[in-house]
């Protein structure tokens, strides 16, 4: 893949940037739109579609039987992982999975993994024996833009409404997986010079570095990643910080009223 | 075909488990351009299969060895979502998607005019995000719709369809629990024009006289399916919901 | 691979289809001539060889003791693959297996498997616990021309005279397996607009679209598959089935003499 | 991180289990050019780890897809020798080395004067030969340091370094225990002149006030590192014992 | 080697299992020409061993990575088929074959006049039908008779030969029981009109005196199957029976 | 890799040859500097650093429990392995393991395995139950030339040095690894003409075929391996025979005086 850099992009970038505009006339911390839908696929035991602005992810969560790792005899466990196939955007080559399809699905994973919002004890069946395994599986249709945000948030809420199919698998009754918080990630691309949250498309092709930032119910830290070629100044980090504070409420209350539906 | 155990697929009014006649189809949606990324896209549900398709080019073909001097190819990838079946399906391709990706590229690449864009290639991907049986006619159904949603120039479309046989009768269109018990399959990609058959594959146990009546069946729901097909594109086109 | 269409090769052919003459002189529905040989490898417990003009074809079956699957108890299972290595053409090149090799052993397979020829409830030994996975393995040596054809003969063959090897995996006697049916595939391909039978290999290169038939004893479908790029009429299918019919009586006798010496 | 079980990682008299006080670090050396066969090469020790970095070109850049038509690219490979680790791993690339390696690449490319060297690639090529927690810091420092000893120009270096929690107390530099015991890891790659971060990851949990806890120790140490690493730069070019 | 189990390999007469002596080989047959679609092609039959050999070329050397600007380069395919060994193996190559592979087709460089044919290669595909030890020496010898069958410059043949000990005794040409319990294998390739060797291997256990007869074996073998190789390509040009 | 024949440095290397002389100014039987250091990587339960030249090689030895073969359930098992990977050189290209790799841990496994210096019988903790498998591997940091038989001594010295993580498993206390014998190879390449011993990377680069001599502490062969284009006579193998014998004496020494710091 031949990758020109688009300087007259840059270009525009930057002029906007100047006067604090962006291409879509967001503010620099404002994001699109988000619409969410769940339980929307069959054979996927919790299922999640999010769509924001160009970008369309779905996320599904299956369950299997395993036995449980010989040093944590009375855990389950707990798999995220993306897939950016060629579906999702001309620059996507068909292959083995490329470095940035496995940053996406490790970010993702950890931010979900380290908030704790999945007690793997409570995926014990017979210890030693018997745990389930937890799968969620993310599939990107159409890439407009910050996919990290999208997948974050369609594998928390495929999550948080999967029913555990205790019954097919003859090991009891369904029941609704318990899932403590909702972490949600909130993604900053450098355009133009400064943080804008939510980058499209447009954006993260004439913009540098950018920065991923998972929070808790409790605005703790779950996870952070840094990519791309760019640095930041602790300042910076400080301002957008604060800005995934409150993008994250939002967030947060949306995969709510989704549930409450 | 399984085409084995006890199960009862045929109810004794005659008619199917979940009330289908024996020549009726699962009901079907098309929408055309459900992909902002893409060229041409497309989502078929049929009963309770999710096929989208999604179609980037005509661009330049690479590696260069796949390039044709005198037209295009067509490099369909037919994937199944990991999260698409009862049992998790492991990314990547295994040898029935690679098949399958291949007998509908020679499909698609039977009524795309691609002797327009020689040494270029088109690329179609099909995602099955939920199977129920019959997701390669969907996805042949969702490929089509998505050329032309792209503005390939075809000389037509093509239709996905399929019929078979449950405990000795043929009937149209197998749902799942048809599939995992019945005899045969008979999957065809119909061109609703000209009547010429484009794909075909076909496994079980079919005597002629079946095989000529699960045709009959393959032929008639096509003419409905090319309608919802039509339907689909004058939505996208003539300004409309999408 | 730059594939340059043999365009004076399709002229010569469209020009000898309009006086309804092939290269080799053959008539449109008239094989070439076949021979058969088999239990001719050492180490293979069933095998064949099938040369058939140009095209000569080897397939081995081999046996293994495995577990059942959870949800089939008492029934053993059949694979059948194909290989298209290098050594049978230049224009087979190395690495992973090719669509095509895949697409050859897949439609090979269903013939077979489709037929009821074996049956797989035979192949248990102690359900739940143990059962014969039977492996046909074809290899293609030389390419010219038709060889799902002399693939699906060879694989027939090899299966027929197949000897269950229990005594080395110690569990009884060996004895013959047990084949119900000679199913037979025949291949009709697209030359200068009108089918022919038994494609010789530039017949393939300057033609279009090929049909495989299956059929077994009873002159039932088993399998059906239509490759590469083209449209056929049901009139035209109609007339090849017909062909399809006589043609697999005589191969499905010549397996029969082949059985008999 | 774990996280989980009855270790303790503290004691009493408020040091850590090995003696270090919250803001210490473990022992450090860094050799440079320690590879005869490489353009530039670091050896760093820290704590029980080992990590070797070489550095080959500027070379063309191949295949030609990865070719900046405006600057070099840098083709970094962390690898995890399969003895480095209490259990052995199995040669070849997995998941977590592929993100360590995108990650570092990415924030090398933040140093190096890639405009200098358009459609030419730097291969960074690092190797755990032992492992103790802290991997990925010592492979980035020692990374940057045979990038200088292979002569390529950057605007500064880069030190890797982490800080973490334990039993809910900010720590600098985890060692084995605390890692697989520990709350939270905080891994960045500071550029010691700017002060500019040019490599982030983080995973467990941090308070906003323990995240800038753990920032301040990071930064403290990096200062130290950092003269490590000039010191081994100058012993390497001034003569010395090497 | 395996080396180890109670198994009796020489008789009290002197002989082995088979009836052979000290240094008889097993019977052998070679047939040039076998395969219509390959440029060249030879089949041996030695034991029960069936081995394939089919070249193709000189031909482009692509991907160009692999060209030489000077000389053709060989590439060699060894490969047992699937249903050549008592258990199944599963298709694909492993690293037995990618080894035989290699020194193969380094033997066979130093015999062919590769610098008449620059940036060129030679394909010779190995197929082994059945296996009963030996396979790499019957492969290497088809592969010589089919690059003369294809009209390949040569200097000399080259011919596959081992010699090996069993119970102490060393005897040419091991057959399977030897194989699996006997103490050490030399299989090597000899140029039979110079004497020189192109291709050498062994493992086991032998003393320099026994290495030395095992080499006396092999050449005095050497002689006996250039006889049949050359005999092959007469049958094959001198008009005669194939 | 376009490999253009360096063939300034052949001339220069045969015009030395004719005055039998070396680049380096060594005799042509004469070896590098060898240095061997032991115990010198955490968490390999064996190690050892080679330095021969600008040769640097490490090898570390991993334990772990297995499941005994079904046919030798008494053995344990040994596995040895080398990587090239591209840290090593220039010339070394990313991806799954070359040829020359696949060779190079080959012909090491097979002189250690060959002499016999691993009882298998010795890896058994409960037969048709548990048997250890010991891996050896070997990481190539730079290649200076030789690298085989830099690799072959690394590899027999993490060996010789190893310690059977007994206790770690949970099966006992730890203790050394019974090594029975040294065998060592000794690696030739024919250089202007005539075999040197030990070439130089720059010996390699204008050389031609090379020859791998591994010898036990009887003096017997263990493993023998011709590489490249090229051929020799009995004659010349004779002569290098004889060198290789008193090469592979030396070496031994080194291991010995290593275990007796």
């Amino acid at each position: 893949m031949v990758e020109l850099v688009p300087t007259l992009l840059r270009q525009e970038l930057s002029r906007l940037a100047e006067d604090d505009l962006r291409l879509d006339g967001r503010g620099q911390w404002e994001g699109r739109e988000v619409t969410l839908e769940t339980d929307c696929l069959y054979n996927a035991e919790g299922s999640a579609k999010v769509v924001m602005g160009d970008t369309i992810v779905y996320a599904g969560v299956k369950f299997e039987l395993r036995t449980p790792w010989p040093d944590r005899p009375a855990q389950g466990s707990l798999m995220c992982g993306a897939e950016l196939r060629p579906v999702a955007h001309r620059k996507y080559e068909p292959g083995p999975p490329s470095p940035q399809s496995i940053e996406l699905g490790r970010v993702v994973d950890r931010g979900i993994r380290e908030s704790g919002c999945i007690d793997m004890e409570s995926l014990c069946i017979v210890p030693g024996e018997k745990v389930w395994g937890v799968m969620i599986d993310i599939h990107v249709l159409s890439d407009g833009g910050n996919i990290f945000d999208a997948c974050g948030l369609a594998a928390i809420a495929a999550l948080r409404t999967a029913v555990v199919p205790a019954e097919r698998f003859d090991v009891g009754e369904d029941y609704t997986l318990k899932v403590k918080g909702t972490p949600i990630m909130a993604s900053f691309t450098r355009v133009g010079g400064r943080y804008v949250y939510d980058p499209s498309e447009e954006e993260e092709l004439g913009g540098d570095e950018r920065i991923h930032i998972t929070l808790g119910d409790e605005g703790h830290l779950h996870s952070l990643q840094k990519g791309l070629r760019g640095v930041f100044t602790p300042a910076e980090f400080a301002e957008i910080f604060g800005v995934a504070h409150l993008r994250c409420v939002e967030l947060r209350k949306l995969v709510a009223n989704q549930e409450g539906n | 075909m399984g085409g084995y155990g006890d199960v009862q697929l045929l109810r004794e009014d005659g008619l199917r488990l979940d009330g289908r006649k024996l020549d009726e189809m699962r009901p079907m949606t098309i929408e055309a351009g459900v992909l902002p990324a893409a060229d041409g896209s497309a989502m078929v549900t049929h009963g309770l299969n999710v096929a989208v398709a999604a179609v980037y080019g005509p661009m330049e073909a690479h590696p260069r060895k796949i390039q044709r001097q005198d037209r295009a190819v067509i490099d369909v990838r037919y994937n199944m979502a990991p999260f698409s079946t009862s049992d998790r399906i492991r990314p990547g391709f295994n040898r029935r998607s690679r098949e399958i990706s291949k007998v509908t590229a020679e499909a698609l690449e039977s009524v795309v005019l691609c002797e327009r864009y020689p040494r270029s290639k088109i690329r179609v991907e099909i995602e099955i995000l939920a199977a129920e049986a019959g997701t390669r006619c969907a996805g042949l159904t969702a490929a089509a719709v998505a050329l032309a949603d792209a503005g390939i120039p075809m000389r037509d479309l093509i239709v996905g369809v399929a019929s078979g046989k449950v405990e000795g009768i043929v009937v149209l269109d197998l749902d799942k629990a048809e599939d995992n018990y019945g005899q045969a399959d008979l999957p065809v990609g119909i061109l609703p024009n000209t009547g010429e058959i484009a794909f075909l594959q076909m496994d079980g146990d079919l005597s002629p006289d079946e095989y000529n009546l699960a045709m009959e069946y393959n032929f008639k729901a096509a003419a409905e399916i090319h309608e919802i097909m039509v339907d689909a594109l004058k939505r996208r086109y003539e300004g409309g919901e999408n």
